[in-house]
């Protein structure tokens, strides 16, 4: 495996499916890789297939918002992690030799997404104050809201590949500042294996590295990712201890962080409290997987610090565990800010935790 | 900087930026930019005023007009159609009479500066001017001083009054009226109306 | 004085500068312009519909306006603590005052819920 | 008070340079080696110390992208003001016994307006790019910093009360005996929370945070890229010194000469934050507005009152 010391690591970008999403978190425990939040701080697009017909226009734009030199690497289902690195790493050598041919070309047509109708007197596209495309799009209108202002509504599609947010998620949002007053989650479908034990334990630790990630705990997410990888590397009873034992190590850690004091109040759901609780479940559920102990679902909302391999709140790993309701989850994110949502979204741990029920087509 | 020609060219440099800033806030389209380039303006005059040795009201200035500015950007973006200026509009209505007052009381105050008589007592420096100023808020001027704090208190209190749309007891536009003190009772408490020996416990202590 | 004002607008132009030239040389002698599709806003995949630009519902506008009444009534304060030590007991109580009337506004604030997004 | 060695103008700039260039390479040195360390990834001391060198080569060779409309100039002007500010803060802080560039006599109130500049900076860092996410998430620094914007003035108002002036040489003069980190013992706290607000990092990392895509940042690349966070770097140095000279009495110490004590206050102080920065958890813009003004603000209420009982 050529890793160029020289390069420093490579930031990428991952463009990942439904089904890949969970197991890619594992690139932030690599070194040699800097896993970048947005595609715009990243050399390197690692494509996690298989993706949905839908997305493919998505996942071009992705690409094409890549500033060059730039490259990708595509990661079939079945490769393994350390392929794939090898992979980015030769792609990036390769845009350092040369980055004038080896970068690129954009995969979308290098056509402007309304063609400006020149009305305004300075020839930009507009007509009036607010009417017409200037500059290509159109402008935001006003809308009734809750505090009795009425101001501009941004109606955006946040998603399939956008990093906070579950990998084939779209949260289409319509917002008034900060906060959504309208939201609706689309995603193709995702079943969660059944299986219990080192598997379930695995995606629980690939969700742990991604949601530590999106509350800027970046170091904490690379031990998560780490965890999951070891126990992707053999799942014997040792390495299960280990692990255990690591995962009550970082899970102290976190509770230094401020973690569970800024996940409390948060996100509140209907009949599933906050996001800490949800944290909470989910951690004692790693735990209970790794150590192959079964007992019933439940919670324990009182708990303070996650404590992972506690004697209650286990999770069946055999026990299905209830999919997500994408049209009740959208209903409730509406009032929160946009930030609340995406704790709110990832506080659930759809797609490596919990399944998430392809959208009713119908609705829209 | 040897003497006081190199203030004089300061002095020109920060008056040229503040008028030119101040020029164009009038000729862009966008509010941000409108917004930020009166900063400059007044960050020019802050300036101006620290080489006129008035150190503590230049950078106080510098202080509260970028806080200032800072709100006055959030609260045009807000309100303003079109505040980005994606659209060309104009940022001025009735130029003509503006520009005329505009120059009108630049003639008068430069008139002003010119023929009035200026005390000619120069200041060693700046040094005890803050302690000064604060030894005046503390004496002469205290009355002054505390007044101010009580109209800013009021201002405060107004600004709540006026933008807060949920008050203590939910929404304004429900009417946000204080619940009933025993449950399911219609009756509402009001400052002048405290229940003797009722449930009136905590709620209106002040008032006891 | 204006010497030492003189040096820090010094450094402060010559810090700006100096990023903004290395800005604006990498914009314009970059590899190369944008394209169409490079320029959209990152959504994660999809176009917004409109421009991001627009009456913007910043949801602390009452806070904002309790910070600049509150921010006013602190520049009163600096001249006050250079001069405090040499005013003694009378500054003290001057201080008590000035705070009292600033926690009543805070008090009051809050109360009205202020500081909550709207 | 103003007894101070006057710096010219050109050595002044070239001082200033030196001591951000270094510290903000120290500082992103500094950050490389305690995230490795968080992350559990033994990289050697070698590769920690040329980390920051890579990662700004290859921001150096990157295009630069734009979006359908920005706002191209003030766009290069935040990172640039953003900089600027830092400078400025830094020039009013003494770095040795009568060493500044500005030991000016007002030099907290400077200070303080270099810090609420730097809102101007995250305001244009935000809206620059026309981006919902970025916009979003100026915003909401926004509001961050117009709450620990009146943290910093109590706290600093509280040091400069002993010292009977606004100027830093005089605070730092002040402690001479005490520093003011165990007289007013609720200051430096309060002061490295609105250091973490004004270098947008760690709990209060809102303006490119991760859950919204990098936030202000999500469409800055190549140079642009580098110029923010190179600025950011060299704001948390600037508010490091000042901390310590403000804090942690400065140039006062034993044996080491005035400018060495400096230093290591600096450095440790900065130290400190960038381990906050690296441990600590995004806190959401509101509830850091309500703690700030319901309770870190009465605690600066406090911390005043304390220091004018202590000093009278």
């Amino acid at each position: 495996m050529a890793v160029r010391p020289t390069a420093g690591p490579v930031p990428v970008s991952v463009a990942a499916g439904p089904e890949a999403w969970a197991s890619s978190q594992e690139l932030r425990a690599r070194p040699e890789l800097e896993v970048a939040t947005s595609p715009r701080h990243a050399t390197v697009l690692v494509v996690a297939g298989p993706l949905p017909d839908g997305d493919r226009e998505a996942l071009d734009r992705t690409h094409d918002q890549l500033p060059h030199p730039r490259a990708s690497v595509a990661w079939d289902p079945g490769t393994a992690v350390g392929e794939v690195v090898a992979a980015v790493v030769a792609a990036d050598a390769e845009l350092r030799r040369r980055p004038g041919e080896a970068s690129e070309p954009d995969r979308l047509p290098d056509v402007d997404p309304n063609p400006w109708r020149g009305q305004g007197p300075h020839g930009q596209g507009g007509e009036g104050m607010m009417g017409g495309t200037p500059y290509g799009r159109a402008m935001a209108m006003t809308d009734e809201d809750r505090d009795g202002l009425a101001l501009d509504a941004l109606t955006v599609t946040l998603g399939p590949f956008l990093d906070p947010l579950p990998g084939g998620l779209r949260l289409e949002a319509t917002l008034q500042g900060d906060v959504l007053t309208a939201a609706a989650l689309r995603h193709p479908g995702l079943a969660i294996p059944a299986a219990g034990g080192a598997a379930a334990a695995r995606r629980g630790l690939q969700w742990l590295a991604h949601a530590l990630h999106v509350h800027g705990l970046g170091g904490h997410a690379a031990r998560a990712a780490a965890l999951a990888a070891e126990l992707g590397r053999g799942a014997d009873g040792a390495t299960r201890a280990s692990v255990e034992a690591s995962l009550a190590r970082l899970c102290r850690r976190l509770g230094r962080t401020g973690l569970w004091w800024t996940l409390a109040g948060q996100g509140e759901l209907e009949g599933q409290g906050d996001a800490r609780r949800r944290w909470e479940e989910a951690l004692d559920g790693i735990a209970a997987h790794l150590s192959g102990q079964r007992a019933g679902r439940g919670a324990d909302p009182g708990g303070g610090g996650g404590g992972a391999g506690r004697e209650t709140g286990r999770v069946d790993p055999v026990d299905p565990v209830d999919p997500v309701d994408l049209e009740a989850l959208g209903a409730a994110l509406v009032g929160r800010t946009l930030d609340e949502a995406v704790v709110t979204i990832t506080s659930l741990g759809l797609g490596t935790l919990r399944p998430v029920p392809a959208a009713r087509e119908a609705r829209r | 900087m040897s003497s006081g020609a190199a203030a004089d060219v300061a002095f020109v440099a920060f008056a040229l930026v503040a008028v030119a800033a101040g020029y164009r806030v009038f000729r862009t389209d966008s509010m941000v930019r409108a917004t930020f380039l009166l900063l400059a303006s007044f960050l020019a005059v802050g300036a101006i005023l620290v080489l006129l040795a008035a150190e503590y009201l230049g950078t106080a200035l510098l202080f509260m007009m970028t806080v200032e500015m800072v709100v006055m950007a959030l609260f045009m973006v807000m309100f303003m159609m079109n505040p980005a200026g994606l659209n060309p509009m104009a940022m001025v209505h009735q130029p003509r009479l503006a520009a005329g007052a505009g120059v009108a009381a630049g003639v008068a105050l430069a008139g002003v500066a010119v023929v009035a008589d200026f005390p000619d007592a120069p200041v060693a420096g700046s040094a005890g001017a803050v302690a000064a100023l604060g030894a005046e808020l503390l004496g002469p001027s205290m009355l002054v001083f505390e007044s101010a704090g009580i109209t800013l208190l009021a201002t405060m209190v107004c600004a709540v009054v006026l933008s807060a749309s949920r008050g203590r007891y939910g929404p304004t536009h429900d009417g946000s009226v204080a619940p009933p003190l025993d449950p399911g009772g219609d009756h509402r408490p009001t400052d002048d109306l405290v229940e003797p020996g009722g449930g009136g416990h905590g709620h209106h202590g002040s008032h006891s | 004085m204006l010497s030492a004002f003189a040096a820090a607008l010094a450094v402060t132009l010559v810090a700006a500068a100096a990023v903004a030239a290395a800005v604006v040389v990498a914009r314009r002698r970059g590899p190369r312009p944008s394209t169409a599709p490079q320029r959209v806003p990152v959504l994660g995949g999809e176009q917004p519909p409109t421009h991001a630009w627009s009456r913007y519902h910043a949801r602390y506008y009452p806070m904002a306006l309790v910070f600049v009444a509150f921010e006013m009534e602190m520049m009163f304060m600096y001249p006050w603590a250079a001069a405090y030590v040499a005013e003694g007991g009378k500054a003290l109580v001057e201080m008590g005052m000035f705070l009292a009337i600033l926690s009543v506004g805070l008090v009051y604030a809050w109360r009205e819920g202020a500081f909550r997004w709207q | 008070m103003t007894a101070a060695r006057q710096l010219h103008p050109v050595p002044a700039v070239a001082l200033v340079g030196a001591v951000l260039g270094i510290g903000s390479y120290l500082v992103a040195v500094t950050r490389a080696g305690v995230t490795a360390r968080v992350a559990g990834q033994r990289l050697g001391l070698a590769a920690i110390t040329v980390a920051p060198l890579r990662r700004a080569r290859r921001l150096l060779g990157q295009q630069v992208t734009t979006t359908e409309r920005p706002d191209s100039a003030t766009w290069v002007l935040a990172p640039a003001a953003y900089a600027g500010l830092a400078a400025l803060a830094l020039s009013v802080v003494p770095l040795g016994p009568g060493t500044a560039v500005a030991d000016v006599d007002t030099g907290i109130v400077v200070f303080g307006a270099a810090e609420v500049l730097a809102v101007v900076a995250f305001y244009l860092h935000g809206w620059s790019p026309n981006s919902p996410l970025a916009l979003a998430a100026g915003y909401r620094h926004v509001a961050a910093a117009l709450s620990y914007a009146l943290l910093s003035m109590f706290v600093l108002i509280a040091a400069a009360l002993p010292a009977q002036s606004l100027g830093i040489g005089a605070i730092v003069d002040s402690q001479a005996g005490l520093w003011n980190v165990l007289r007013q013992p609720l200051g430096l706290p309060l002061l490295l929370v609105v250091a973490l607000g004004v270098t947008a990092s760690g709990p209060l990392d809102l303006l490119d945070g991760t859950d919204l895509a990098g936030g202000g940042g999500a469409e800055d690349s190549g140079v642009q890229r580098l110029a923010w966070e190179g600025a950011r770097a060299v704001m948390l140095v600037a508010f490091a010194a000042g901390a310590a000279a403000v804090f942690l009495g400065g140039w006062h110490g034993p044996l080491l000469p005035g400018w060495a004590w400096m230093a290591l206050k600096t450095a440790a102080v900065a130290g400190l934050l960038v381990v906050v920065q690296v441990q600590g958890a995004r806190v959401s813009a509101e509830r850091f507005v309500a703690v700030s003004w319901t309770v870190l603000l009465p605690l600066a209420f406090l911390d005043l009152l304390a220091a004018g009982v202590v000093a009278l």
